[in-house]
């Protein structure tokens, strides 16, 4: 599945949207498993981008830290 | 020329010594009255100075007198200036404690011995009262008392965030300047000032046009300044009246950058203090205030930098959970969904066993429910049909029988009258025929005297002639 | 007297307008003698009849119940 | 006395009409020997048709139960 | 009797017109045999068909049963 | 019977259809086993495609939660 | 962003900004990093200025001004 050009705002959107859609039971057995592939992939997609920027914060906590003691 | 006698000169002043020691030897007097001609000798600490009384209008001196302290008035002298703020000088106003006496060389001899502060406080703070009531008066849209506290255009003014760009009003050599420069450039935290000093003479109620000067040169040199700090030199000399005039009072309340004073008065706070944003006691606490001020502000950014942190970590947590919350939910939905449906297709798997079972039960026995009815009806209908049938016998053999009975009744009943209405059956009655030429005669009528007639009666006939002929009406 | 030929029902006619006759006293005794002759006759004739049919009748029933507990 | 080609039906009607005319004694005894001896007829033609309806009827039972216990 | 190209509905249809017939009492003497027939023979054809249902429905819903054991 | 290009969907609906049909009456049983032989092969395609849509999303949903513990 | 100019205010008014934004969770999680390194600079430059002469403050915010281009 296709996350590439993808934003975190966009995939949590798209999930939360799948969420409410398997919750409501709109969602066709059909597709069911199409779907819940999809949230994985967004899932996986949103936490490796939140690691990301997790490490990237972290490190510019560090840095502010580092330069306030100096 | 007469030559009149004579005294020695000391033997007068002898005598007006004593007239003077008899009159004010031991006694003291509390004494209101205005300095003049006054003149201070440091080294000696002697006070000269004259006490006059002018009249009411401001004119004329009533009274006047030589006075002098030294010693003990000299020390309460100096103890009333540290008490009022106020220099003892000329053309003030006080309540002095005085001894009286004559001496032969100096003449007659006032002596301080005391000095009521509470007096001249009272009067100063008249003074301060007027000063403050007219500045209310003149400019009521700069100045304004809200319960004990004035609010005025300076205070009302922001303080910008950092105090950095300063323009202090000081004279050069007090201790206070240096003093409030050693405090600031000393700061624990490192912070840098920019300071520029406007020098001046802070003594001297005169010198409030100086002061003021500076200030318009403050705001003539349109530099960005965040702040400008009034400091008083402070050392042996205490005269802040300076700083209760009108004229500072006014500036300072509609100065456009916030004021902060460091007077360093002790007791109450001047008028200066009043208008100005930001009053403190002394040089070194305007400083502190400065470094205080500056030092809130970057406490405030670095809390915001911590609560940044706190709050991106906490952000990423939320997210975190969020996301596992949606992946448990998504995962708990899908399985709903299919163990819903698995439960739904068995349903109907189960609904369409059983109702197709019912149905051809069901069928099973409408057919037998026919089955029975069609092959119970036919019998009882043709056993109707026998009945009907033997019923029909019995009544036509019935019927028959009574129709031949009845005609032979029928019969009966002609044999009967017959038989009675035969002509033998009436003769054997009695009854007899009567003919007249083989006529049956039915009437006398039919018949004259001398007929022959022949009678037939039972067993023969007989022939007679009628002899007698007689009619009557029937009704006999 | 001739009764060949007759019916039952002309018979038992005839006996009626006898007796009709007889009735009505327009029958003169030199005739009567000779109505009530004939009315013998006829009375004799549908006795015979009625017996006759009589016997015929009871032995069709007797044979239709004869036949019917057959 | 002739009843070929009648039907039961027919058969029961025309004796219920004999039977009417019997009973409201309009059959003159001339006729009734005869009337009679058709109804008889009738009668037999009826019980005839009515027996051989219901064994043919029981045999078509019979058959069918037989069937059904198969 | 023919039953060919009979459905089951068809036939069920006629035995209950059959039905109402007889119990009316509106099928004469005369026809009450054949009729009886008739429905004889759809009844016959009427469980044939309810067998031959039954038992390939059974066989279905034993195969269905036994799919679900797997 | 075919059950080629059916979706769950459809095939959910046709048994339910079926599942009307039986129960208000109108399938004859000339009919019957042919629906009951067609719900039979839908509740078997239905319970496949349930089957395999269920294990691949467990097997989504084992990949997610071990990608999780990594 | 523009940090020509930049004063106290400017700096303060913009940090209260980006926390009230990530307290709120209204920064999307695509630009956390780089709000968090907006919010890094400006307290660099806050602390920086409150210790600088004029001159510092300027390369202060020059240096800023680099590294937001890169």
């Amino acid at each position: 599945m296709d996350t590439n050009n993808l934003t975190y705002e966009a995939a949590f959107e798209e999930l939360k949207e799948i969420e409410a859609d398997i919750a409501n039971e709109t969602v066709s057995v059909d597709v069911l498993a199409e779907k819940v592939k999809r949230a994985a992939a967004l899932i996986q997609f949103c936490q490796s981008k939140l690691r990301a920027t997790e490490v990237e914060v972290n490190n510019i906590i560090k840095q502010m830290e580092k330069t306030k003691k100096d | 020329m007469l030559s009149a006698p004579s005294i020695k000169l000391s033997a007068l002043t002898a005598r007006i010594q004593q007239v003077m020691k008899d009159a004010f030897a031991g006694q003291t007097f509390w004494v209101v009255a205005d300095v003049t001609n006054y003149s201070f000798y440091q080294q000696k600490q002697y006070h000269y100075f004259d006490l006059v009384e002018k009249e009411a209008n401001g004119g004329a001196v009533v009274a006047k007198v030589s006075a002098v302290a030294w010693g003990e008035g000299a020390l309460r002298i100096q103890a009333f200036e540290q008490a009022t703020g106020q220099v003892f000088k000329n053309d003030i106003h006080v309540l002095v404690k005085v001894s009286v006496s004559y001496h032969h060389v100096y003449g007659l001899q006032i002596t301080l011995l005391d000095i009521d502060t509470n007096f001249t406080i009272g009067l100063l703070e008249q003074q301060k009262q007027a000063v403050l009531k007219k500045l209310l008066e003149d400019m009521p849209g700069v100045i304004q008392k809200v319960g004990d506290r004035y609010e005025t255009l300076n205070n009302r003014l922001d303080l910008p965030p950092v105090i950095q760009r300063i323009a202090v009003v000081t004279s050069m050599n007090s201790a206070g300047y240096q003093d409030f420069r050693h405090t600031l450039e000393h700061n624990p935290f490192g912070f840098t000032f920019d300071i520029d000093y406007h020098f001046t003479v802070v003594q001297g109620e005169t010198k409030a046009e100086l002061v003021l000067q500076r200030l318009i040169d403050i705001f003539l040199s349109k530099k960005p300044y965040d702040a400008v700090v009034m400091i008083r030199g402070g050392g042996a000399q205490t005269d802040f009246l300076l700083f209760d005039t009108y004229l500072l009072g006014k500036a300072v309340a509609k100065f456009p950058l916030p004021v902060i004073t460091g007077i360093g008065h002790q007791k109450n706070e001047t008028v200066v203090d009043m208008m100005a944003h930001t009053p403190t006691k002394t040089p070194t606490k305007a400083a502190e205030f400065i470094i205080a001020h500056n030092r809130k502000f970057e406490v405030a950014v670095q809390t915001l930098q911590k609560n940044i942190v706190v709050r991106s970590q906490q952000l990423f947590h939320a997210h975190f959970q969020a996301l596992t919350t949606l992946q448990n939910s998504i995962n708990a939905s899908a399985q709903a969904i299919i163990s819903i449906h698995k439960d739904a297709v068995y349903d109907s798997k189960q609904w369409i066993v059983q109702q197709s079972r019912e149905r051809l039960h069901q069928q099973k026995q409408q057919l037998t429910q026919i089955t029975h009815d069609i092959t119970r009806s036919p019998a009882q209908q043709l056993l109707e049909q026998k009945h009907l049938l033997k019923e029909l016998q019995m009544n036509m053999a019935f019927k028959s029988k009574t129709v031949l009975q009845q005609q032979q009744l029928a019969v009966q009943h002609y044999n009967t009258v017959f038989k009675l209405l035969s002509p033998e059956n009436t003769l054997k009655r009695g009854f007899a025929i009567i003919q007249k030429n083989d006529q049956i005669i039915t009437g006398m009528q039919q018949l004259n005297e001398g007929d022959t007639i022949r009678i037939q009666m039972q067993g023969g006939k007989a022939t007679a002639t009628i002899t007698q002929k007689q009619s009557y009406d029937g009704h006999q």
